[in-house]
């Protein structure tokens, strides 16, 4: 994964949250406030920007930038969280021009602790902490990353957060009523996460 | 959807302008920033008390910002907890060498964004400490939680906090009593119609005409439980019964309370609800002491209210009594 | 029918017990009527000003009841004015020896009610003086007509004549400035949602959601015209327009602004038409003095503003900013 | 026309206003502020309750309690109207046990001057007083009154205002929209002096 990489990869997942805005939305309106895919397409319209007017040398140059649109650009719990695992996920890119597939587990491993750090998050709490997790876990299970696994864990860790009663969040005020509904913040880290495996297949192929 | 605005992302923006452009007096705004300070911001030799969250709560907070209570008040976007940065510009612009307080409502995103802030403030040398308001009783309160959320009952910490400083207590001091306060706030609240989220465009939740959420936050969001239609009797003896699960009603006990409209509840249903509530409480042997009826931390234009109880001792009666001079709240 | 209320036909009478209950130390209810009093009625030694009207307008007319507002209102069903007896009993109760002053709206009703109480006081000897105030453009002005309404503007009226009977006018001086200070007081509103109330249970009329309602009054009644959805600053520019047909508005005027919400209108809302208004009008060069935005004279829960102009001049500037203690304006 | 009549005369119009509360309410609403069933409802209820209780001597007395109730109890335009209508008509009436068809008529017209005095109306500015001036005329143009003939004259007064633009009262505030909608003091007058009607032509034969 070099800086270009990381730039498609987040360029596409600026553009499913901007096609999924109303989906997120939606969700967000079943156990929330209503305002995740307002959130983050604020963030990620403001992230795309930046990354089309400067030039970045590293990958973590690139996820530093975001990070920083994040936190400067979408307030909310979303923008905090976001904002964080992409600090520590640049943090753990160092200078590095191109990461392996060690590098890469070290960077979701990292983003996943930063949303456990700032959410206070435990698994099964119905956040997005919940695909984090899930997706570190995929990812490490083979040397390789297998792409193809990681995406199925991804999904069904989202999947899951429906049938689960949130702990964390707004959608914990809401008690057994939360439970039946897709966590939003877990949907779009999804996506996040989709963007990340076309990126990095279609890099291997 | 039908609003009185221009255009759904600017709504935060314009208002604070309107805002400025009424308060010229009373009002500035750092540029660049959603933050509104007192004019005459940073005031020396007090701690300044910040307070914020996302906007759609008018008047809070910006509309409690003057003498007696908050110095700055930082908006994010309609119900979305505002960035670090603001908060730490209103940090940069009120601290008038005596620290600053921060008054935070208890949402996940509040608490993340007013922390790093803290943090940010912090690393520049600024003495900074804050309190995390959760007087809402609706959802249980657990460590494996988030909590409960801060509701109307903030507004009475803004009071007494904004007393305290300008009666002379120093940041310590008043980072104890805030503890102590948000203990003995509780409120309880429920709505009879949604609101709608500018940029979202439509409702929150639907509520059929014979229904009504018992529980309801401040952001659009669902109850907690789902009724029938209540008389105000009822209503405010459920709201009441709720508060009381948390917070023990003796006889010849001091109370404040505050009846909270939530946006489109006409005054003359919220003085129902507190004569009904001045009823059980006197059935009950408490004393109130002080009542504040009005729309204070609205959720937009949802029909509801909350009822919130403040035990009440001698000097929490001099704060909420002391002046204060702001747009929204005069004494 | 959504509300928080126990009985629509008791809704007045609870919302009165409701607001002596809750603000003991500041009103009175004289038994068995609906006149709210201050507690310190009468004030001896200065003329007594009384306002009332329907119900439905809250705070309007008995949250203004208080030191440098008026001394007594006169509550009537909603949307209906009170009866003359209810009046008298209210002239009874604060007259202090220097006569009483009655601030009416002009609707055929209350000036009908008001004018036989104003006999009923005359014949027991009272001095007894009355305005009628009609601040809304909306309607073409007429001799062979009711004439104009009198809608928000009427609270500027309870202020400025407050403050005068507390600074020791006479009822003559207090009469003598009313009639010059409605002929400078222009107020123009916009509804997007109609109201209900209780007794009727379903809306006056009915609004598509792409439609509003243009010269609205604030008791439920349609506008003077219907219109698609403008927006914020649309409303704003047509607001003025009309208000400008009738005061013309000059460079280096000095103005008083009130934007007043209707009861469902977000102070946000509120605050982003104060805005636009603001810039429209500095664009003509005149000043605004002073920018009062709130809701002040409500229609129940009917989503809408009205805007309101007052020509200032040295005196209305003190009298308005006097002090007025009030549950709902202070100063 | 005794005090019987009298008190006839008012039950029948309360029931009569009861039962169209809610049409009035509708018509109220479409030109002014939907009260004016509310309120007349209000004043007739409380007037029924003292005509029950009480007993009176003359058809003066009547209608002087009648007027008492409307300006006590109704507020409004409608209870000043309706209340000074009645004071003035008791005051025609004077002491007479019994009233002659020309009593009725000057009692009538007592009524009709109240109205129009006191709402400062004139003919065919879609008020209540279209319909007391016509019912007048209707009265005095035969020496014994045909009820028949001031029935349909009513009725047509009443009838007229839907398209009359209103000049007085609330629905004045609508300008050209009023067009269109019956005045609704107009259909209660109409019901009074039906009620009126009933009692009368009963007794006559
Ligand atoms: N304490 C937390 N830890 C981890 N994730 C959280 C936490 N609280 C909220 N989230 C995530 O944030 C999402 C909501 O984001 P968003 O709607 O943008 O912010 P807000 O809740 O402030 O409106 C949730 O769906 C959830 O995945
Ligand atoms: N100036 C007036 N003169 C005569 N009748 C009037 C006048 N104003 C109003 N009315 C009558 O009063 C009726 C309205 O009564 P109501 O609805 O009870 O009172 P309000 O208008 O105060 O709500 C109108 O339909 C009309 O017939
Ligand atoms: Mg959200
Ligand atoms: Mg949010
Ligand atoms: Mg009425
Ligand atoms: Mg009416």
């Amino acid at each position: 994964m070099n800086q270009q990489d990381a730039v498609n990869w987040i360029l596409s997942f600026q553009k499913k949250i901007e096609s999924s805005k109303e989906y997120l939305t939606d969700l967000d309106q079943a156990v929330g406030d209503g305002d995740h895919g307002i959130n983050m397409n604020r963030g990620l319209q403001h992230a795309a920007g930046v990354l089309h007017e400067k030039t970045f040398e590293t990958p973590g140059d690139v996820l530093k930038a975001v990070s920083t649109a994040f936190i400067s650009k979408v307030g909310g719990a979303s923008g905090p969280l976001y904002g964080s695992a992409m600090l520590k996920a640049s943090g753990s890119c160092g200078g590095k021009e191109t990461l392996e597939d060690e590098d890469v587990k070290a960077m979701l491993r990292a983003a996943a602790d930063a949303v456990q750090a700032r959410g206070r998050a435990e698994r099964g709490e119905k956040t997005m902490y919940d695909v984090w997790e899930a997706v570190v876990r995929a990812a490490e299970e083979k040397e390789d990353i297998d792409w193809q696994h990681v995406r199925m864990k991804t999904a069904e860790a989202a999947d899951a957060t429906k049938e689960m009663q949130a702990k964390k969040g707004r959608a914990a005020y809401l008690g057994a009523r939360s439970i039946g509904h897709l966590d939003p913040g877990s949907v779009s880290t999804r996506m996040l996460i989709e963007s990340l495996a076309e990126v990095l297949e279609s890099g291997d192929s | 959807m039908k609003k009185l605005i221009n255009n759904a992302s600017e709504v935060v923006n314009e208002m604070l302008d309107g805002m400025v452009l009424s308060h010229p007096n009373e009002l500035r705004r750092l540029d660049g920033t959603t933050v509104l300070v007192r004019k005459d911001a940073p005031v020396q030799g007090k701690p300044a008390i910040i307070s914020g969250g996302g906007s759609g709560h008018e008047p809070a907070h910006a509309g409690f910002v003057g003498r007696g209570m908050l110095d700055a008040a930082v908006s994010g976007e309609v119900f979305t907890s505002p960035t670090p940065d603001q908060v730490f510009e209103a940090v940069k612009a009120v601290d008038g060498g005596s620290g600053v307080f921060l008054v935070i409502k208890n949402y996940t995103g509040d608490v993340m964004n007013f922390e790093m802030a803290a943090e940010m403030a912090e690393a520049e040398g600024i003495d900074v400490k804050y309190v995390v308001v959760n007087d809402d009783v609706a959802v249980e309160d657990s460590s494996f939680t988030s909590g409960r959320r801060g509701i109307a009952g903030t507004v009475l910490v803004h009071k007494i906090l904004g007393a305290m400083a300008e009666e002379g207590a120093s940041l310590g001091e008043i980072a104890e009593e805030a503890e102590k306060l948000v203990k003995d706030i509780k409120s309880m609240g429920m709505s009879l119609t949604p609101c709608i989220v500018p940029e979202a465009g439509k409702p929150g939740f639907t509520l059929a005409d014979d229904e009504m959420e018992i529980g309801t936050g401040i952001h659009g969001e669902p109850g907690v439980e789902r009724t029938g239609l209540l008389s105000a009797d009822e209503t405010a003896a459920a709201l009441l019964e709720k508060i009381e699960q948390d917070m023990k009603l003796e006889p010849d006990m001091d109370v404040l309370l505050l009846i909270n409209g939530l946006g489109a509840t006409p005054l003359m249903e919220q003085y129902i609800i507190s004569r009904a509530v001045h009823h059980l409480l006197k059935d009950k042997g408490v004393k109130v002491t002080e009542t504040i009826v009005g729309e204070w931390m609205t959720s937009l234009e949802m029909a509801g209210v909350s009822v919130t109880l403040l035990k009440m001792n001698e000097d929490r009666q001099r704060w909420i009594a002391a002046a204060a001079d702001t747009t929204a709240f005069k004494r």
